[in-house]
């Protein structure tokens, strides 16, 4: 019950808000939104609370036969993967609703409404074990985000949405092939373990490995189908850019661990160099264009990419510190990539702005701005002490174990990541006062302090204590990797 | 094996018959008279089709399905005429190339 | 030889006929100012035939008419949906016809009689009584596309859906003579059996096939009989292209199936690679050519073009289930054309057509109701999940790749994300770009109400479609 | 096929046929082409007799020639066609269309040569050839007249389609509405104006009278 | 595992959080309090624990368990041997001395509480670097001084070449780290753990292994291992070609300058070194290139520090330049000597830092040695341990600097291992060098002419600016800057006396320390040779080192004492080199134009042409480009005209009856 509750409390609220906002009232809108996305994070902490840790398999599992005549099944679980990838969409969720209390004047209700929907979809997506039931979810997060991006965003914003939609649906639609022919194979099941258990031979596996591959690797962003994610995220409101990095990223990634992995091991364990040459070209490749970005938010959303880069670099080394490693980078990312852009945003609300060009010395009219921002950018670059870590050091053991160049190659983002982090901090917050506008801005107000502090709080407790984090894994992992080794020929 | 001779022969004349209605919808760029007589030929080759094989299957529903053919036919040009004759109204002619606004 | 009548089986078509002649009479008596009765009449005769249909429903499966007609629960599902369909286009039409003095008797006449033609589509089983209502419908709706005498676009339109509608019959009886005369019968069940005994001449059999599914792809209106279907959309008036788009595709479905599937099913491989190709055709070139257009209406007919080749691809599985999932996608076809005609009619006003797509610029922020109905409706002609577009899709795909057309279901996806486009383009119409003028848009309520139902129900069998489909495997298990 | 009378008939009204379509689609005049029509439909008349569908013969020549062909003629002069123009662009068309017909012709051929190597299904229906009218019309009436009562609804619509397609209200005509008549009341024909009785002053005088009294302004609304 | 230790690094924490977070509420004076007292707790503190230590109480062990994962334990956890006692009094007590001279040296600054904060947090880094027992916790504090460095060099932040100069020691301090990481991932993967007790006791195994790094070459797992560790320590270290951040980082207030080159963050990568004795002494390859490095490094470095007139700068050359020595001594595998070394530098670098602190603030913030002179009888103490200091530099007998330098001096001409003959020579003409310029810039700062007279309005050199100007007569500093002169003089004349003999020569550091004494012989040699500190001083006056030291400061005398254009016509004469020397070797343009720029531009010329002409141009708008064309053919293809439409139609149905015909000819 809980993972409806889950899934179904925000989209309910979500609905209440939309439904309000005939009446014009903002701050109704406002609260309800708050109120439900609270309630939804709360409704997820007995997750974490009562998950057992030393099962491999999904857990707090619902069932319930849906559409009969494809045997597609009302099937959710979380297993100790996907419970953290509930728990940071629901609390991104309420960081996203407070993020935009002052800020969305336009349409807040429907503003709110979307980001409660797409917030219970993607749950949705997340606990889903049953194949359609996941397409479903996936594919329906993208209404809310394409109207999100499309109405709230900036001045190009209708090409970004469109091309965030069409690179999506054209993954996904071709997983929805793959799909089926699982349901085919599996003589008329969608369930997701079932597909875990079938033999498929290896040509078979490959064609499903592209159809999932490509569903996947453009919604991590992979090179070279990254390009939507700088056009959305710059175009994206704040809050649109927050769910996008933290959490529909990591969608992307989820689906490599709970398809590809187990169920087309071989094709994966065959065609890992081509995943790992692709993470490896989006850690240094992405990492260099970033380096050449003007706009903040632009350089953000390559360092998303190029951060993602490391998860689905940890995954195909196939070993329990890279995936563990991976995870922890996608956690990770949805804290630090929240602080970015929320970061972006407090400056964007009042100069509007996100060119860097423009910034210059904001340190001295907003300090604590600055201090918070710091951490975030520290963070980004990788510091110890923070979550930005964490995910980083396991992956490059792993890689390094894995094979020296690709450790080496992967490596340098500590280069990277810090020079395009810090190079932009640099120039948006040292310095002197650049102008008059600079000169103008006043440091955060309370909820932008407390907003980025939850964050900054989370950033930290992350780096100094993963363990909360991977010992709810270990199970799981373990048995991912068992299903990865075994042959499905 | 076919016996009747005439069986193949009156089918291949439906066949011409055929052909020639259609060169005469594509041939026919000017007058949409001729395209809805040409049209009436093609009818006529199918009931020519019909008949044959009737008189060769010695089956009378061919000649039944001819029956009604005739009569949709009728009312079906009864009614192309009125749409020519509202057409005509409209644009003042019954060229086939000025039926061109809509495109695209 | 009068053994086998059964009048009482073919009462809905009954009641239909006697309502229409009753309607055309009644008519001539009814004042301009009120023809509001003759609206209420109509509907009061589809409502009649709705409850003769309904008493009837789930009967087995009978002959009537000395084997002219066949009454099944496909037929009994189909014309429950296209009255359904035929009441809602008139309520989404009232308005748009009394502001350009259209509200004439003789267009719901024509409905009726059109209707007409599409039961006996539905329920013949013979070649005779197929083509007969066959062409009650299309002579019908020739005359209804003409109906605006003043305007030349309309009367260009149903000209050229004349002239290639009788090139098509054309073609449809040169086909069913090869038939005829190579099964020697007329009646479906008869042509069946002959045409799966291995005596049979195949190739007039086949050579028939190659000329009735050209008829069928034409009414269908699929690549590369297509050409008629964007410009009868655009040069007819709104509710007429409603008409043309919504329920003949029910009817043109049902005439596919009984022929092809209840008839021609010893020529299945034949014709399943004929399909093949149109469906593709028209999947790719339907969706393609939508893209670069700029009228709401046209875009809609290229879009259905797309989708009836979407729907093909049933067929082309050459299956049961494949057949089951082309209903499904038909009737969700029917729901999905209903709403985004039904929100252009809505949104005209009189001297004023909602047909161009700019005239659909910021309305989220001029009615942000209809701008979501819209979407949805949008949302689910491009087969996004959580409507019923996508059952539709899901269905037919799913039949495919069970029938190994694992190529032809990967063109498809490839397809509908081309199609994706221009659909959401309309979205994004609405959304994301300024109102051309800031005034609020107000709705009539009762055809609002109505069309707000309609896209409530895109979404509602979208999540809960097991009834939907379960009909339609249930219609099709039965007619197969 | 040894050339038998039947055959030579069979022939002979072939060749004609044929000629007198192609002229259909290659005559200048509409009318010609109207009246090449009338000769195809009579030639094709002639080889139904030869088929023995003798009553459709009859029908064929009853039907389109006497009606079908005269309103086409009809509306051919009704509607003041410059035939001259309709000319233009004829011999570009020639060689595709040509092609198009050709390759049809070609294609069908083939398949009826090929065809005529298979068997051919069994009559259900077998013709008493007797009196082929009377077995029409038996059949017609019995066993088809679902599809005869659809044709008559099919020419039905012809009736109303056509008639609302063409028929205008004239504007100028002159016709009395008896229920209106009946339904008019005294207040629709006559209107009373009340007037002071005295003659009206200068335009002036009248504006000045006017302007301080409402009471009078409101009278000569009324 | 003793309270104790968990004081030591966290005191300073506790006293930079309360300075940083709560700055406003305790004010100034009780910023400085609390860091103060955290610093002088954890310095008391680490005495007691090195009394312990020294009592043979040593301990090793697990303090928090951060995580495990893929059978790997990651924990936080202290390991307290003699090693680790000797590195936390160097920090706690150079930190506490600079603590107390900031309390003088900020005043006026606005950021006084956040410097106070950031100094303590500097500490607690340092001090979580050497106490860890684990590569993880090393990498943390390792990542962690490099971030408080950062914060550190660009303190004044509205100042481009503060903010340009941190940024630059963050970077090539992650260049460094990256060769570090990839050194710790080595050991992750193939000795499997993170703590070195048990990683030094698989070290033997790990000697066996080889790793084909290129295609069919193998190389031995060590080396690999020990090079890429030594890339980390050569970041932190700033050995060349990694030295570039280190001059630039003078940036900083003078205070941090002390922290940064005598106690914190550039002892670490010698101090990593000597931790990794066990793996390093696998190694002689590893070795090599430590011996080549830090040869280099300490001789070139120094060339460098003659031609500066930047006070602090000439002072940070020399800081290169002993870190040469400190990483020769390590190449050597004369790892105490080199940790000893490391101490008595911390100890007179710092005092000498503090110095010219003290001597910019008498001047005024004025920077430029030439604009000084004879300003010894202005500011008698600073001048006083300046010449303390300058003498520990150059090794003049007695002095800290004399017994640590001349041990390297001898070891590396004991040395047998490729490389050592050039770092002998290195070191030789290292310590000419080192006189050289140690004295110019004391000649020129505190004897000869007062030049500071000449320039009047001496323009504002931009350098530790305070806003504040007094008369233009220099004075002597406060008491809180002096006291910690004198106190840093004090162990800079006596440590290296007291310590010579137990530590770099003696059984001090025990097991913390490993050398392979039949491979690499050259410490036991010297140690053989070694007959106490007083002859060691003795012997010392009449070896190759004090001569050269002496010429050194004879030239310096000459050319520097009187006001001469003998320099300059030095300078002219050698113009290429001058010119050479000036441009630091031309590192810096170098680094800024490939690296820097190179990187920039391809990120540019990657976005520009790889993202968008490629990927988004050719690729998504080129598909959709595609698409559109052919719909637009498409689209032509409704002309409007019905003779097309139906031909269309007709052609479909020739096409079918063709196609079927195929399939039915087959």
């Amino acid at each position: 019950m809980t993972l409806s509750l889950a899934i179904w409390i925000p989209i309910i609220v979500g609905i209440g808000v939309l439904l309000l906002g005939a009446y014009n009232d903002r701050t109704a809108v406002r609260q309800l939104a708050i109120v439900g996305a609270v309630l939804g994070f709360l409704v997820t902490i007995p997750l974490f609370l009562g998950f057992d840790s030393t099962k491999a398999g999904v857990q707090f599992v619902e069932r319930l036969k849906w559409i009969p005549a494809f045997n597609i099944e009302y099937y959710l679980g979380v297993d100790g993967i996907s419970v953290w990838f509930v728990l940071l969409n629901a609390f991104t969720t309420v960081l996203v609703v407070w993020a935009g209390w002052e800020v969305i004047e336009e349409k807040p209700a429907q503003y709110y409404g979307a980001f409660l929907i797409m917030s219970g979809l993607i749950n949705g997506a997340f606990c889903a074990m049953d194949g359609i039931l996941f397409y479903m979810f996936f594919e329906g997060m993208l209404i809310p985000m394409y109207l999100i991006i499309g109405v709230w965003g900036g001045p190009n914003r209708v090409y970004a949405a469109m091309k965030f939609f069409l690179y999506t649906l054209l993954g996904s639609l071709l997983m929805l092939v793959a799909l089926l022919y699982l349901f085919n194979k599996s003589n008329g099941s969608f369930d997701l373990n079932a597909f875990r258990a079938l033999k498929i031979p290896m040509e078979a596996q490959i064609y499903l490995f592209i159809a999932f591959f490509l569903a996947f690797a453009v919604k991590v962003p992979m090179w070279p189908v990254h390009t939507w994610l700088p056009d959305a995220h710059v175009e994206a409101p704040t809050g649109g850019s927050v769910v996008l990095a933290a959490i529909t990223l990591k969608l992307g990634a989820y689906g490599f661990l709970r398809f590809i992995l187990p169920i087309v091991p071989d094709a994966a364990r065959y065609l890992a160099p081509l995943v790992i040459t692709l993470s490896l070209v989006a850690v240094v490749y992405i990492g260099l264009v970033a380096l050449a970005q003007t706009d903040m938010k632009k350089l953000i959303a390559y360092s998303s990419i190029s951060h993602m880069g490391f998860v689905t670099l940890g995954f195909f080394v196939f070993s329990e510190l890279g995936i563990e490693g991976a995870l922890v980078q996608m956690i990770s990312h949805g804290f630090i990539s929240a602080g970015m852009f929320l970061c972006v945003g407090v400056l964007y609300d009042r100069m509007h702005s996100r060119n860097i060009a423009d910034y210059g010395g904001v340190v001295n009219t907003m300090p604590k701005f600055a201090a918070l921002w710091m951490l975030f950018s520290m963070a980004n670059a990788g510091l110890p002490g923070t979550s930005g870590f964490v995910g980083e050091f396991m992956v490059v053991l792993a890689a390094v174990k894995f094979n020296f160049w690709i450790g080496f190659l992967a490596a340098t983002t500590l280069i990277l990541g810090a020079a395009y982090t810090l190079w932009m901090y640099k120039r948006v917050v040292f310095g002197d006062v650049a102008n008059e506008n600079v000169k103008a801005l006043t440091d955060v107000t309370p909820r932008e302090f407390w907003l980025l502090s939850l964050l900054a709080v989370c950033v930290l407790a992350m780096g100094l204590k993963p363990g909360i984090f991977t010992d709810l894994m270990h199970a799981t992992v373990t048995d991912l990797l068992a299903h990865v080794a075994k042959s499905k020929l | 094996m076919l016996t009747d001779p005439g069986l193949t022969h009156a089918l291949l004349l439906s066949a011409v018959l055929f052909s020639i209605s259609v060169v005469g919808i594509v041939l026919n760029r000017k007058n949409l008279i001729v395209l809805l007589m040409a049209i009436e030929l093609m009818l006529l080759a199918v009931n020519m089709n019909f008949i044959a094989f009737s008189h060769h299957l010695n089956d009378l529903q061919g000649q039944v399905f001819v029956f009604f053919i005739l009569t949709v036919a009728a009312a079906e040009s009864a009614i192309g005429l009125a749409i020519l004759v509202v057409l005509f109204r409209n644009v003042r002619s019954i060229n086939v190339d000025d039926l061109g606004q809509l495109r695209g | 030889m009068m053994t086998n009548v059964h009048l009482a089986t073919a009462l809905p078509e009954i009641i239909l006929l006697s309502g229409a002649c009753l309607v055309l009479m009644l008519d001539l008596f009814i004042s301009d100012r009120k023809r509001d009765y003759t609206f209420w009449h109509v509907q009061l005769v589809l409502l009649a035939v709705l409850c003769a249909v309904v008493a009837n429903i789930g009967a087995p499966s009978s002959f009537a008419l000395n084997g002219l007609y066949v009454h099944d629960y496909m037929g009994d599902v189909l014309k429950i949906a296209m009255i359904v369909g035929a009441s809602l286009l008139m309520f989404y039409s009232h308005d748009y016809l009394v502001e350009r003095d259209l509200y004439q008797g003789e267009f719901f006449v024509l409905i009726l009689f059109a209707m007409l033609g599409m039961f006996v589509m539905v329920s013949g089983a013979n070649l005779l009584a197929l083509y007969m209502g066959l062409e009650l419908q299309a002579l019908c709706l020739y005359g209804l596309v003409a109906m605006n005498r003043d305007s030349a676009r309309s009367s260009e339109a149903a000209m050229k859906y004349f002239i290639l509608g009788a090139l098509a019959s054309g073609l449809l009886l040169y086909g069913m003579s090869m038939v005829y005369g190579a099964t020697g019968a007329l009646d479906l069940i008869a042509i069946y059996k002959s045409s799966m005994s291995p005596g049979v001449n195949k190739t007039f059999l086949v050579l028939g096939v190659v000329f009735i599914v050209s008829a069928v792809a034409f009414k269908l209106g699929t690549v590369p009989y297509h050409m008629w279907v964007p410009d009868v959309y655009q040069g007819a008036t709104t509710p007429v292209t409603l008409l043309v788009a919504s329920i003949p595709k029910v009817a043109a479905f049902a005439f596919a199936l009984r022929l092809l599937v209840q008839g021609l099913q010893g020529a299945v491989a034949d014709w399943q690679m004929m399909i093949v190709l149109i469906a593709g055709l028209s999947m790719v070139v339907g969706n393609l050519t939508a893209i670069m257009q700029s009228n709401f209406k046209r875009m809609l007919a290229y879009s259905a073009i797309a989708n009836m080749g979407f729907m093909l691809l049933g067929f082309a599985a050459g299956s049961v289930e494949g057949y089951a999932a082309s209903m499904v996608y038909v009737l969700a076809y029917l729901m999905m054309t209903l709403v985004s005609f039904g929100a252009i009619l809505l949104l005209s006003r009189a001297g004023f057509e909602a047909e161009e797509l700019d005239d659909l610029r910021g309305l989220n922020q001029r009615n942000s109701k209809m701008a979501l109905v819209i979407l949805v409706a949008m949302f689910a002609l491009s087969g996004i999940p959580l409507t019923v577009g996508f059952i539709g899709k899901f269905g037919v795909i799913e039949a495919l790749i069970t029938s190994r057309f694992v190529w032809l279901a990967v063109l498809a996806v490839i397809a509908s994300l081309v199609g994706a486009y221009y659909y959401l383009r309309v979205v994004r119409l609405m959304y994301f770009d300024a109102p051309t003028s800031p005034e609020a848009i107000t709705l009539r309520r009762t055809p609002f109400v109505l069309l707000c139902a309609n896209a409530a129900l895109l979404v509602v069998l979208g999540i809960f479609p097991q009834t939907l489909i379960n009909i339609c495997a249930k219609a099709l298990s039965l007619a197969s | 096929m040894s050339l038998t009378f039947s055959g030579g008939v069979f022939y002979f009204f072939a060749a004609i046929l044929v000629l007198a379509s192609l002229r259909v689609i290659t005559v200048k005049n509409p009318v010609h082409a109207a009246l090449f029509l009338v000769l195809a439909f009579f030639s094709a008349a002639a080889l139904w007799m030869l088929m023995k569908a003798e009553f459709l013969a009859v029908v064929l020549v009853l039907v389109y020639v006497g009606a079908v062909m005269v309103l086409f003629l009809f509306v051919v002069m009704m509607l003041d066609i410059n035939v001259d123009a309709l000319r233009v662009g004829f011999k570009k068309a020639i060689p595709v269309s040509m092609l198009v017909g050709a390759l049809i012709l070609f294609e069908m051929g083939l398949v009826l040569l090929a065809a005529t190597k298979g068997s051919i299904g069994a009559a259900s229906m077998p013709i008493d050839s007797s009196a082929n009218t009377k077995a029409l019309g038996h059949v017609l009436y019995t066993h088809y007249v679902f599809a005869f009562e659809l044709a008559a609804v099919v020419l039905l619509v012809a009736i109303i389609a056509a008639i609302t397609l063409t028929h205008r209200k004239r504007a100028e005509t002159k016709a009395q509405n008896p229920s209106e008549q009946v339904k008019v009341r005294r207040e629709d024909r006559v209107r009373v104006l009340k007037m002071d009785a005295v003659m009206p002053k200068s335009a002036p005088q009248v504006l000045a009278d006017v302007a301080p009294k409402p009471v009078s302004a409101e009278q000569g609304k009324a | 595992m003793k309270l104790s230790y968990l004081i030591v690094p966290f005191a300073p924490l506790i006293g930079a959080i309360l300075a940083g977070f709560f700055g406003k509420q305790i004010g100034r004076k009780g910023a400085h309090t609390a860091a103060i007292l955290g610093v002088l707790v954890s310095f008391i503190v680490s005495i007691l624990i090195a009394i312990d230590v020294a009592n043979g109480e040593t301990f090793n062990g697990p303090l928090y368990h951060w995580m495990t994962s893929g059978g790997l334990r990651f924990e936080v956890g202290f390991l307290i041997d003699r090693l680790t006692v000797t590195m936390m009094l160097v920090v706690t007590s150079v930190s506490l001395m600079v603590h107390i001279y900031t309390i003088g040296y900020m005043e006026e600054d606005p950021g006084y509480q956040r410097f106070f904060s950031y100094i303590s947090l500097f500490t607690f880094s340092m001090l979580m670097l050497v106490m860890s027992n684990n590569l993880m916790q090393l990498f943390f504090g390792w990542e962690a001084v490099g971030l408080v460095s950062y914060l550190l060099i660009g303190f004044w932040y509205t100042r481009p070449t503060a903010i340009y100069a941190n940024l630059k020691a963050f970077l090539v301090n992650r260049v460094g780290d990256f060769g570090f990481l990839i050194g710790i991932g080595l050991i992750a993967a193939y000795a499997g753990t993170m703590d070195y007790a048990t990683l030094f006791s698989k070290a033997d195994a790990l000697a066996k292994l080889t790793i084909e790094i290129m295609p069919s070459t193998s190389w031995s797992l060590i080396t690999v291992i020990c090079i890429c560790l030594f890339i980390g320590a050569m970041g932190k270290s700033a050995q060349v070609p990694l030295h570039v951040w280190l001059p630039d980082s003078m940036e900083g207030p003078t205070p941090i300058s002390a922290l940064i080159h005598a106690a914190t963050m550039v002892t670490a990568g010698i101090f990593m070194v000597a931790r990794m004795s066990p793996l390093f002494e696998l190694s002689d390859t590893a070795l090599s290139f430590v011996l080549i490095i830090g040869s280099i490094t300490a001789l070139f470095m120094g060339f460098l520090g003659i031609i500066q007139n930047d006070i602090k700068r000439v002072v940070a050359y020399s800081t290169l330049s002993q870190l040469g020595y400190m990483t020769v001594a390590l190449g050597a595998s004369a790892y105490s000597v080199a940790i000893f070394h490391l101490m008595t530098h911390a100890f007179f670098k710092a005092l000498l830092f503090l110095g010219a602190g003290s001597v910019i603030m008498g001047m005024h913030h004025e920077q430029d040695i030439r604009k000084m002179g004879g300003l010894w009888k202005y500011m008698k103490i600073t001048w006083i341990t300046s010449l303390i200091g300058s003498l520990a530099l150059i090794g003049f007998p007695f002095f800290s600097g004399f017994y640590s330098k001349d041990s390297i001096i001898e070891v590396v001409h004991a040395s047998k291992i490729y490389g050592s003959g050039f770092a002998n020579f290195a070191v030789l003409a290292g310590v000419f060098v080192t006189a050289f310029y140690s004295f110019r810039m004391y000649f020129l700062v505190f004897h000869g002419k007062e030049r500071f007279r000449d320039v009047k309005h001496h323009d504002a050199h931009g350098h530790d600016d305070h806003g504040h100007h007094g008369a233009h007569e220099p004075h002597e500093s406060p008491w809180v800057v002096t006291l910690p002169l004198i106190l840093l003089a004090i162990p800079s004349v006596v440590v290296g006396y007291i310590l010579v003999k137990p530590m770099a020569f003696g059984n001090w550091f025990g097991a913390a320390i490993v050398v392979d004494t039949k491979a690499h012989a050259a410490l036991t040699a010297v140690t053989n040779t070694f007959h106490g500190a007083i002859p060691m001083a003795l012997h010392g006056f009449m070896t190759l080192p004090f001569l050269l030291a002496m010429l050194g400061v004879g030239l310096a005398a000459f050319l520097y004492l009187r006001p001469s254009d003998l320099p300059e016509k030095c300078a002219r004469m050698f113009s290429p080199i001058y010119k050479l020397l000036d441009n630091k070797y031309y590192f810096d343009r170098f680094n800024e134009f490939v690296f820097a720029g190179g990187a920039r531009a391809l990120g540019k010329s990657l976005s520009t042409v790889g993202d968008r002409t490629l990927i988004d141009g050719l690729m998504v708008n080129g598909t959709a480009g595609l698409i559109g064309r052919f719909a637009a053919l498409l689209r032509n293809l409704q002309t409007g005209q019905l003779y097309v439409y139906a031909f269309v139609m007709l052609i479909g149905v020739v096409s079918l009856l063709a196609w079927w015909q195929h399939i039915a000819a087959r």
